[in-house]
């Protein structure tokens, strides 16, 4: 009997809420999402956690410019605090190298870091999520059964097609799903919103494509300021973040 | 010290199977821990002492018995057998602290001795797990 | 013993070369490169294979526009004819349902479909492959010893930490890579091109991003017709393809 | 008949197999389909006789033995388990066939009879394989 599995409710027993950041497709600003969001929510005054499940292309620690820290020993590891947020990656034991790991090694990896890792008290942890509905995702949906879900999509048929998987699986299940967010937007569309209302999930609202979002990658102070995190913060609002 | 964490797991996993199991005091905790995990099992049993300290009375005189699960590592490329004491070898010190932690990143410091490949397989010697549980009803 | 992945070989034996399409980073293109490139070679009058694995969100038959076809059973599965490209994907097993499939059936999936599609004689094997660096890159690259990688990036920081990380390792298994594709490329900057070079792997030069592309979502012939189709083929010369 | 194109992968591994272990002739192979993939046996059979047939002497007298191994389901979220037939009550027939030819497509189509979960697991049941080969050197 693998015993890490059972202790798991126990570390996350004082987190109030748990986001999952997904989409199923990959490249549509989960990781930006994810770690605005967290950016956000800490700038608002709340204890915020934000854990990168990304295991093949963690993204998380480029965005926010995560640079010479490592988590403190300590009962289990403390993740450092890194603009606010108690941030877990696994680039912390990679040294950013490529992680060529099949499905039971992710698996094995998320039962690890969900049993040792220290959040202590949150008032969010927000979990960067992998494309896909692999190892993780069903994971998350295992151990972690108080996550709730934010989805995003781009404009385009062909995200849409991956998203939708994600959401009528989520819907099934009967996963909280908060709503789905539409990013990138380039030209007025209702296409996305549309189905999305035909499937009877909320649709959050859109993100514009930010020319200049490229320029805040690795900036956390500059992402503050980005029209990027502007379009963010008044889809937050819409519900009550 | 993150040995504490997974101790604590120890026995969480056991209270909870005593429960299903209806035993009302738990003797004796069986304790496999993979190789790839390099517990320091002076830690880990100060830690599972310090923690049954805290517990109720089901874990009050409970024996504990920790036995490592060598490593067993094969390749899917040639096939090829190892362990992890071969593996270490050629781990700098960071690199083995962070398999410590996380056994998995094994696959991303090592490869297999004989071909190089990343794609092997860990037959044995991960995770914490309890193997036999004896208790009285 | 399992006696599949032993058949594998043969079935692979009559394709000239099989070009994986692949990033490590998701929604970078590697779909609509892929297909694109099968069309590509199509219309040049190469016999031309496609096969999709990427099995959580399925995308080459969205962007072709397949529908109602299903493979002929005979000696094993034959790949239906789409638009001069026999096309193989997950989705005719599927019916485009969620698929939440953990790494081990992803591994399992690939050997049963290597094991019974009957290619026949082909110039190009082309394959759609999935981000990250999991069970499917795993298998390419234990079962196709002969599949040489196309690797796809956008001009992003972000993308540039996944699509590095497959090419340390492809590098390291000195499995051979046809280049780096930038794609959805906005402004000039040599960015990409410099970190290539740095890393001394051939820089196939950049895709525009295109504003219409969406229109031929689904449209093979307009795809053919598209800015999109127009700079994939200049970069193709330079490679000879 | 993508019978055929499994028949035919038994085959090329079982001369193999021959070759590794230096058999001359090959007189005995025994076969494990799994249940999930639902092989028509005479087909199977008719397939295996016609590609002996156009192979060499290593395989002119050699006997085939097939076996079924019965498939066994079980669900990682309530640790139900089931098999194949309890599944196939509910699938229909291209539900049915989408699985006789990649069985994985079983978790597209079918959920754990008990909790509605698509997380199980095929513990038994897939494939195809060579249990055994008895020959001469
Ligand atoms: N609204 C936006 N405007 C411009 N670029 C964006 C926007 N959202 C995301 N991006 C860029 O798109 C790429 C993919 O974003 P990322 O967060 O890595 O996606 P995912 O985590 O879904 O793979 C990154 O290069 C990111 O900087
Ligand atoms: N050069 C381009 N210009 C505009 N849009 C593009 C371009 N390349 C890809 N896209 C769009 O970007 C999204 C991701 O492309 P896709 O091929 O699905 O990526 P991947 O297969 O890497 O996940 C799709 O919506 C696609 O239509
Ligand atoms: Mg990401
Ligand atoms: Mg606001
Ligand atoms: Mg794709
Ligand atoms: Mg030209
Ligand atoms: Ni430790
Ligand atoms: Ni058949
Ligand atoms: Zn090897
Ligand atoms: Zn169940």
């Amino acid at each position: 009997m693998d015993a890490r599995v059972s202790v798991i409710d126990k570390r996350l027993k004082n987190i109030k809420r748990i986001i999952s950041v997904a989409s199923g497709k990959g490249g549509v600003g989960k990781s930006l999402v994810a770690s605005s969001l967290a950016l956000n929510l800490a700038k608002k005054g709340f204890k915020v956690g934000l854990l990168d499940l990304d295991l093949y292309g963690p993204s998380s620690h480029i965005i926010l410019g995560v640079k010479d820290v490592f988590p403190k020993e300590e009962k289990g590891i403390i993740p450092p605090n890194v603009h606010g947020i108690n941030f877990m990656s696994i680039v912390y034991f990679t040294e950013d190298k490529p992680s060529p790991f099949r499905g039971i090694d992710i698996s094995n990896i998320i039962i690890e870091l969900l049993a040792i890792t220290q959040w202590g008290l949150l008032d969010f942890l927000i979990i960067d999520m992998p494309p896909g509905m692999g190892d993780e995702t069903l994971d998350v949906i295992r151990f972690i059964k108080k996550s709730e879900f934010l989805v995003v999509s781009t404009p385009s048929k062909v995200a849409l097609g991956a998203v939708s998987k994600l959401l009528k699986i989520l819907k099934e299940l009967k996963i909280p799903i908060i709503g789905v967010l539409e990013n990138m937007s380039m030209t007025r569309s209702s296409f996305i919103k549309n189905e999305i209302d035909s499937m009877d999930l909320p649709y959050l609202g859109c993100i514009s494509f930010d020319n200049a979002l490229e320029e805040s990658i690795g900036k956390p102070n500059k992402l503050l300021e980005s029209d990027f995190m502007k379009d963010l913060d008044d889809l937050l609002e819409g519900i009550n973040l | 010290m993150h040995e504490w964490a997974l101790a604590e797991s120890i026995l969480v996993a056991a209270v909870e199977a005593a429960e299903k199991e209806k035993l009302k005091i738990i003797s004796e905790i069986k304790i496999s821990i993979g190789e790839l995990q390099q517990i320091e099992q002076d830690i880990f049993e100060f830690a599972l002492e310090e923690i049954i300290k805290t517990q109720g009375d089901k874990l009050k005189n409970v024996k504990t018995v920790i036995e490592t699960e060598k490593s067993t590592l094969k390749c899917k490329n040639c096939e090829h057998t190892w362990d992890f004491s071969d593996m270490k070898k050629k781990l700098n010190e960071d690199e083995s602290e962070a398999i410590h932690f996380i056994p998995e990143v094994a696959f991303v410091h090592a490869r297999c001795p004989k071909c190089g490949s990343p794609d092997f397989e860990i037959m044995t010697g991960r995770g914490v797990s309890i193997t036999s549980i004896k208790g009285e009803r």
